[in-house]
């Protein structure tokens, strides 16, 4: 078999052999992820080699380089962090193995070191987040109070999710982020910093969170609190997993900007263009949306996770 | 002046006056912090906020403390906490009634037996292969989670069930769940290891293993005990965490909680070698960390600064606690003592 | 108080002379013993025992391997477990001795993070690497000192010191920089890309040399000196060490510098390997390096242990991590379940090998 | 602070001329020494000097202050008050370190080495000889089988100290003290655990030092030994000075009426009643049997009745497997091959608790590993194994255990008499009384006591002996481990002879003699260091031509 796929001209679907390496099954979405990955690939009938790198740069480095070691037609792989990739990608550029990007990028200068990137962005979606504050406050004369829920400090969601949020609110003055706080990705976390914050910032009127699921968090400490999410206080949240819809369907979440992990039925296609020995697009960016409560009940039943 | 000379050289002194300091602190920046309502029947604010969340970790503890007072330790609390929530809600949401008392009891039964089970197996690999205990239990720690993933499938688990919610935070009498299981655990950890002869059994063993196996302590049976013990704690905490959210979530219930619970032990002075262990100062340790996360929220202090601030409490409780500092210190009051004593002969 | 986390009683060998047939009555008289008998010796010794144990089992598991595996049984898998991990390798040159003196130090991972925060902010700004090395050197090992001092001179437990110094680093690497930052000093890809052939196809990378080259010097300190002899003195009891009139506090203090400094030279390899710097890199790190001397055969509670063991315990846990890449299909809840049932088994082999007759 | 007593003092001591050495400055001089542990004041007002050349011994009880006073000396501990000199000059020295460097070696009274490392580094380390900036092994090596075979000690320097006998390792520890070119050498109760052969090797380096020069420190008490040995005493008392004397010139009664402050007149009783008691040995009377009981590499398969009411002593050499014979019977260890029945009945015993359960108490030789908890009070380490064998939810009521320990406290003279006092911080001989109150807590059926009397003062001693005695009259059974021979008759109705891990004799003691003991142990050795021991035992006077044992049961060689 061989890196030499390109030269060879198409290889049947059935000996393909693609190596994907996968961050970890941090949360929910990346288990999301990671499933309809599998599911596709087994739809399409190539063979996946799968390896869980438990949130660590160094074992998927090893990873990938197993995957040179062995042969495999196309790498694949989400990257754990955006930089240090450029020493093992020369060598999978070396040995003539293509790779792909999914879910997130690398930052290095050469841009041959990989085939396509395949993934959201998230400083788009913070933006989104934010323009829909925006309008939402769009004739609000006094400060509008907000509390940001954010990821787990130093990810790479995390800052590019506050920093397109900051970047559109800062239109308006009066929309005010008064406390920032980290509730690492997790309900928890998001619960328990809210509650905290809600003692000292009773009269705060709106939470945006880095994710569903401390948007979830926090709909529960304001209830404790006495209050009622999506109303009393108004939620933005990204990612739309099913539980987040649910409630923005219920009202207690007011709006969900899409961060999709079905990055699968994509991926075929980048492969198979690869093994037609076509160049797919360098950049490509997941199908997302945002959704209102609205949408949010259109979409629900047959949301897949 | 004796008497407060007295509770200065008390192990639990600096922990207490650091809590008492962090309250401060949040008084400062929040000036409702002491403010305790009671709303629709139930008490509300900071105060009960840092008691209820800190109860998961205060009941780990409890059980750390006695596993550390054998000379162990248990990495794999964290684990066993995502264990028995991923599985108490898994059972619930398999059931045809989530929201039935007996699917939750049931749930909470099987939750807490394989929590048994999973200390059974630390106690065997401590006390009948003679691992030493960080190894043993880092094991279940790695495969715990796994296994806990495995039973989640990866997915949180939400479950609608509000029986099973109101272990997290409900009240009882005005007073939350969670705090009065805490209570319980720590009342009764006290009466059984203080009332019979199981605490000085544990220390015995814990100072001096040969001497007590000497002396007819049966100290392989009561490791079995203790890391069973623990693992009971680490269930009934992870059931309160995951009860909290309504929600296992397999990767993040009781992450790095092991270390809240060391060092929760550690500042209330008990030693890490083993032998004598404190449960009190065990209860001071787990208020002063989670006292130390509120602080962190209501202060405002930003994510980047949480690990210095964290960092900077943890050395200076430490540095004060250190019989060095209480040395200079006594030092210190004995010369002025001597020059007061000098100014009178003087005058 | 010093002594952590302290095996139990079955551990620790109290009258190893008595019932065992080795150490027998007649010290002077125990000549030339048969092969077998010498080889069993080897392994139920308390010295050597857990180590030569370690070194069959990884030798068993590799081979195990080549037969499971295409691919496994070569030399470039094998050597790749030292490119892979020569950063590990020094981490548990450093908790060995930490590890030696009945002390633990929690904070390495977090070390490795801030040296590369160090590393890559510093080269971004243009320094030069000749200046930013030595300097990362430097601040690690004044970090450890500052531990090391609070750990000897205010009695604070190690557990809890280094727990300290492990926030404290944590959170100077997010105060540094909240993303990841990428090396682009030609130096550091230079080092990081090169390869050392071997012949026969086989490469390794600087790293490995250096990391080499700190076993080596690791194994003369603690072999050959006095400062090494008083390291194991501190493990088998530091009030007797003291009544000896051996240089305790010194050595105490040093052995915390001598992880600080190695936690940063790791750090320095970490970044030859990923050439970036990220604040959430290397989490749990530190487990990994007490696994390491742990299954490498030294006792937690100090005086027992090579340094070699340790090696040996670096590649058991990255052989373990290449059977996981071959595996290939694990999903993400399967491989960490397989990672413990692999420990557990190794323990478990290691312990019963090493059973000694009672 | 002047002390009340210097005055005495200065009359009984200073006119008198300086009895050895020529040096006329004392080497060191301790004036006004006072050290304060929470609770007690160990030392007050403590005036100690030392001349080159001589061998002074520091007297006193249990808990007097002696070893305290000698850590103040090295800089273990701080003191509160009082001056320090050595050779004229004041020192203040802030760890034994800088003692060492200092000129004075020291052997601590627990022994204090490092059971990890080789018997070679335990020697020594901290002045190792070097080659290219690292340990010169080789020279390490030799040096210390040198200075083993100077102690007559055959032993591999490379094994592990751990792997030996609490007596080598005490002799490992002094091989390193005289190793050093030392001014001053402080033994504190270096001799507890030897038996008569090492003590002899011990006091002919001792003698030799001492014609060098040295000033040297020792602590013991035997009082055989320290009149052997010693030129010039101090007693100290309750942490204060009583007095210095020669040794010539002080009585050995009067020597111990000034350590206990009153007379002592238990010993004497128990020298008249000679033993002569007649034990029922029936077999209906026999409590605990063993037969061909034995263990692998540990000691050879032995036969061992004990019948209801008797003392039986075991005599051996160090090593010679006393320990380990009465290790089995306590259930310590595990036999592997023979049988014990307890009034006929075959019983097994595989852990402690089950031969306490059988009413059976073994009381370890090694106090500190395997005795004491050092971090509970005197109570709980009173009630400990009583407490065990009712289990854990049977708790002894508050009530009963200070009952329980303040009876004990009393009956032993435990001091400091505080119940809640941390065992730890207990004098060595202190410690020792706890743990003998420990089993006899439990009312034992057979007591074992392996070195019970070891660092005991001379007045516990008796009081031990005394005890045995009631306690065998009253039907318990004891199994009696001692160093000291004469120890060892005085109490026993049978003697069991040791040696090379066998047991080879099985005597009646009907006007058995410490000489024909000695004998039968050293039969074989004899011999080859025939003329070596005959200067050799201190203690006892011994035949130059060794008596045959009239009851020699062989039971095979070495295991
Ligand atoms: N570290 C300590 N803390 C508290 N008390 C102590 C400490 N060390 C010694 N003591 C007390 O000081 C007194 C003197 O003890 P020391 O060990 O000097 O006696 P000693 O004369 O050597 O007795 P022995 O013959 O039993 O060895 C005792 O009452 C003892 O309890
Ligand atoms: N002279 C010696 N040379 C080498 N090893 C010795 C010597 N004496 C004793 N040993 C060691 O001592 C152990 C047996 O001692 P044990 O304690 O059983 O003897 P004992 O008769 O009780 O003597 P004691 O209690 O006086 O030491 C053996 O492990 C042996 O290796
Ligand atoms: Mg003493
Ligand atoms: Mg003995």
């Amino acid at each position: 078999s061989g890196g030499s796929a390109a030269s060879e001209g198409p290889k049947p679907l059935d000996e393909l052999v693609v190596g994907f390496a996968q961050v970890g099954a941090e949360s929910g979405w990346r288990t999301a992820n990671t499933k309809d990955i599998q599911a596709s690939f087994e739809e399409a009938g190539i063979e996946l080699k799968f390896s869980d790198a438990q949130q660590k740069q160094e074992n998927q480095i090893k990873a990938i380089r197993s995957y040179i070691q062995q042969q495999v037609d196309v790498i694949a792989f989400s990257p754990v962090v955006e930089t240090g990739w450029d020493a093992v990608l020369n060598e999978a550029k070396a040995a003539g193995i293509p790779v792909v990007l999914t879910d997130r990028a690398v930052d290095s200068q050469d841009d041959s070191l990989y085939v396509s990137f395949l993934g959201s962005d998230f400083v788009k979606e913070g933006e989104k987040a934010g323009q829909w504050v925006l309008d939402e406050y769009a004739d609000a004369t006094e400060p509008v109070k907000i509390i940001q829920l954010e990821g787990t400090t130093g990810a790479a969601p995390a800052i590019d999710r506050a920093e397109g949020f900051a970047d559109v609110i800062s239109a308006n003055p009066n929309l005010q982020v008064v406390a920032s706080q980290t509730g690492d990705f997790t309900r928890a976390g998001g619960k328990q910093v809210t509650e905290a914050l809600l003692k000292s910032n009773p009269d705060v009127d709106l939470i945006y969170a880095h994710n569903d699921d401390m948007g979830l968090g926090a709909i529960e400490a304001i209830e404790a609190a006495g209050m009622e999410p999506g109303v009393d206080i108004k939620i933005v949240t990204v990612d739309a997993v099913h539980d987040g819809m649910q409630a923005l369907a219920d009202g207690k979440i007011n709006f969900i900007v899409e961060c999709s992990p079905l990055l699968g039925k994509q991926l075929i296609d980048i492969v198979k263009q690869i093994n037609d020995g076509e160049t797919p697009e360098k950049r490509i960016i997941t199908e997302e949306t945002t959704f209102t409560q609205d949408e949010a009940i259109e979409a629900l039943p047959d949301r897949q996770y | 002046m004796s008497t407060l000379a007295k509770m200065a050289s008390s192990r639990l002194f600096w922990p207490v006056v650091m809590l008492l300091v962090l309250f401060a602190i949040n008084l400062v920046a929040f000036p409702g912090f002491f403010e305790i309502t009671v709303r629709d029947g139930q008490l509300f604010g900071s105060l009960i906020d840092i008691l209820r969340n800190g109860a998961p970790t205060l009941i780990i503890a409890v059980g750390m403390t006695l596993v550390i007072a054998t000379r162990g330790i248990d990495l794999s609390v964290g684990a066993v906490a995502a264990i028995s929530g991923a599985v108490a809600c898994s059972i619930i949401l398999g059931s045809p009634d989530p929201g039935s008392l007996a699917t939750v009891a049931v749930a909470i039964t099987v939750a807490l037996l394989i929590s048994l089970v999973l200390g059974v197996w630390n106690g065997f690999l401590v006390a009948a292969l003679g691992i030493q205990p960080i190894i043993a239990t880092l094991i279940l720690m790695t495969a715990g989670r796994g296994v806990a993933m495995l039973i989640t499938e990866g997915q949180i688990l939400t479950v609608n069930s509000p029986p099973f919610k109101f272990l997290g935070s409900g009240f009882w009498l005005g007073v939350p769940i969670a705090v009065i299981i805490a209570a319980v655990v720590f009342g009764l950890a006290a009466l059984i290891t203080r009332r019979t002869a199981l605490g000085m059994f544990i220390e015995s063993v814990g100072i001096n293993p040969e001497a007590s196996r000497q002396a007819g302590v049966r100290a392989r049976g009561l490791l079995f005990a203790v890391y069973t013990f623990c693992a009971l704690c680490a269930a009934i905490a992870g059931l309160i965490l995951t009860a909290n959210t309504a929600a296992a979530d397999a990767n993040n219930t009781g992450l790095f909680i092991e270390l809240d619970a060391i060092l929760a032990v550690v500042i209330g002075g008990t030693s890490l070698a083993g032998g004598r262990y404190s449960l009190l100062g065990t209860l001071v340790g787990a208020l002063v960390i989670q006292t130390l996360v509120t602080t962190v929220y209501t202060v405002g202090i930003p994510p980047i600064a949480t690990m210095v601030f964290k960092a900077a409490v943890v050395t200076v409780v430490c540095l004060l606690q250190s019989p060095t500092t209480a040395e200079a210190f006594s030092g210190f009051r004995r010369r002025l003592a001597l020059r007061a004593e000098k100014g009178v002969a003087a005058s | 108080m010093t002594k952590l986390l302290e095996a139990p009683a079955t551990d620790r060998p109290t009258r190893p002379g008595r019932g065992t047939g080795t150490g027998g009555g007649a010290p002077s008289g125990s000549g030339r013993r048969r092969p077998l008998a010498a080889a069993l010796g080897l392994i139920t010794s308390p010295k050597y025992g857990p180590v030569t144990v370690t070194a069959l089992l990884f030798v068993a598991i590799f081979v195990i391997g080549g037969f499971r595996y295409r691919g496994f049984f070569s030399g470039q898998v094998f050597l790749n477990l030292f490119v892979d991990n020569a950063y590990l390798i020094v981490l548990a040159v450093g908790m060995t001795f930490v590890i030696l003196t009945g002390g633990i130090d929690l904070s390495v991972g977090a070390v490795v993070a801030l040296s590369g925060m160090i590393a890559a902010s510093l080269l971004q700004t243009g320094w030069s690497p000749g200046v930013v090395i030595p300097l990362i050197l430097l601040l690690t090992s004044v970090l450890g000192l500052l531990v090391g001092l609070m750990i000897h001179v205010f009695k604070v437990q190690p557990f809890i010191a280094t727990l300290a110094a492990m926030f404290l680093a944590r959170g100077l690497c997010y105060v540094i920089s909240q993303s990841s930052i990428s090396i682009t000093d030609p130096t550091f890809v230079q080092l990081a890309v090169s390869r050392i052939p071997l012949g026969a196809g086989l490469s390794i990378t600087p790293s490995v040399i250096i990391a080499v080259v700190v076993v080596a010097i690791a194994v003369w300190v603690l072999h050959g000196t006095r400062f090494g002899r008083t390291v194991y003195a501190i493990g088998g009891g530091e009030q007797s060490g003291l009544l000896m009139g051996l240089p305790v506090a010194r050595t105490k203090v040093l052995v915390y510098v001598i992880s600080g400094f190695c936690s940063g030279l790791a750090g320095v390899l970490f970044t030859f390997y990923t050439l970036s710097g990220y604040p959430l890199t290397a989490i749990g790190t530190e487990l990994d390096a007490i696994a390491a001397v742990v299954i490498g055969g030294t006792l937690l509670t100090g005086g027992y242990g090579f340094v070699l063991g340790s090696v040996l315990g670096v590649l058991v846990l990255g052989v373990i991590q290449t059977i996981l890449t071959f595996e290939g299909t694990l999903s993400s809840w399967w491989t960490k379940i397989f990672i413990g049932a692999l420990l557990l088994v190794f323990i478990i082999l290691q312990k019963v090998l090493t059973a000694r007759r009672r | 602070m002047p002390h009340p007593l210097a005055d005495s003092m200065e009359s009984t001591v200073t006119q008198q001329t300086e009895p050895v050495g020529p040096a006329p400055t004392p080497v060191v001089e301790m004036r006004g020494i006072s050290i304060g542990f929470p609770g007690v004041k160990a030392l007050d007002g403590v005036d100690f000097r030392m001349f080159p050349g001589e061998v002074h011994s520091l007297m006193g009880e249990n808990g007097a202050g002696k070893s305290t006073l000698i850590k103040a000396l090295t800089g273990v501990y701080g003191i509160d008050a009082g001056t320090i000199t050595l050779a004229g000059e004041r020192v203040s020295f802030a760890g034994p370190a800088q003692a060492q460097a200092a000129g004075i070696s020291t052997v601590y009274q627990e022994v204090n080495l490092l059971p990890n490392l080789s018997v070679a580094e335990n020697i020594m380390l901290g002045r190792e000889p070097r080659r290219f900036g690292g340990i010169d092994w080789r020279a390490m090596r030799r040096r210390s089988a040198e200075l083993l075979a100077g102690l007559h000690l055959d032993l591999d320097p490379g094994s592990l100290l751990g792997d030996h006998s609490l007596a080598v390792q005490q002799l490992v520890a002094i091989a390193r003290a005289i190793d050093v070119n030392a001014k001053v050498l402080i033994l504190d109760e270096p001799t507890s655990s030897l038996d008569a052969d090492e003590v002899a090797e011990l006091f002919r380096v001792i003698r030799t030092l001492k014609e060098q020069g040295v000033a040297i420190l020792f602590v013991s008490h035997f009082l055989d030994q320290v009149y052997e040995i010693c030129d010039r005493l101090t007693v100290l008392r309750n942490g204060t000075l009583v007095g210095e004397y020669l040794t010539e010139e002080l009585l050995r009664i009067d020597l111990v009426q000034k350590m206990i402050g009153k007379e002592l007149t238990a010993l004497d009783d128990l020298e008249h009643k000679a033993r002569t008691a007649v034990v029922d040995e029936s077999d209906a009377a026999t409590f605990v049997s063993a037969s061909r009981l034995g263990r692998r590499g540990a000691i050879a398969p032995a036969d061992l009745p004990i019948a209801v009411g008797e003392v039986v002593g075991l005599a051996g050499l160090l090593g010679s497997g006393r320990t380990e014979l009465a290790r089995l019977l306590g259930g310590i260890d595990r036999a592997d091959t023979g049988e014990l029945s307890i009034h006929g009945e075959q019983v097994r015993l595989r852990t402690p608790r089950q031969a306490i359960g059988k009413r059976i108490a073994f009381s370890s030789e090694n106090r500190r590993d395997e005795g004491i908890v050092g971090e509970l009070t005197v109570r709980d380490n009173i009630v400990l194994a009583l407490q065990a064998d009712r289990g854990w939810f049977r708790p002894i009521p508050k009530k009963k255990q200070d009952e329980l320990a303040q009876s004990y406290i009393q009956a032993l003279n435990i001091r400091p008499g505080n119940p809640d006092a941390l065992v730890r911080n207990l004098s060595g001989g202190n410690q020792q009384k706890v743990l003998l109150a420990r089993w006899l807590a439990i009312a034992p059926r057979l007591l074992i006591l392996d070195e019970p009397t070891r660092g005991i003062d001379i007045g516990a001693k008796a009081e031990i002996q005394k005890l045995v005695y009631t306690l065998a009259e009253n039907g318990m059974s004891v199994l009696f481990i001692s160093a000291e021979l004469e120890e060892v008759l005085r109490l026993s109705h049978r003697v069991v002879v040791l040696r090379d891990r066998a047991v080879v004799a099985d005597l009646e003691n009907d006007g058995l003699t410490v000489d024909a003991l000695l004998a039968l142990i050293a039969d074989g050795r004899v011999a080859s260091d025939d003329e070596a021991l005959d200067e050799r035992t201190p203690a006892v006077a011994v035949a130059a031509t060794p008596t045959t044992p009239t009851t020699t049961t062989p039971e095979g060689g070495r295991p």
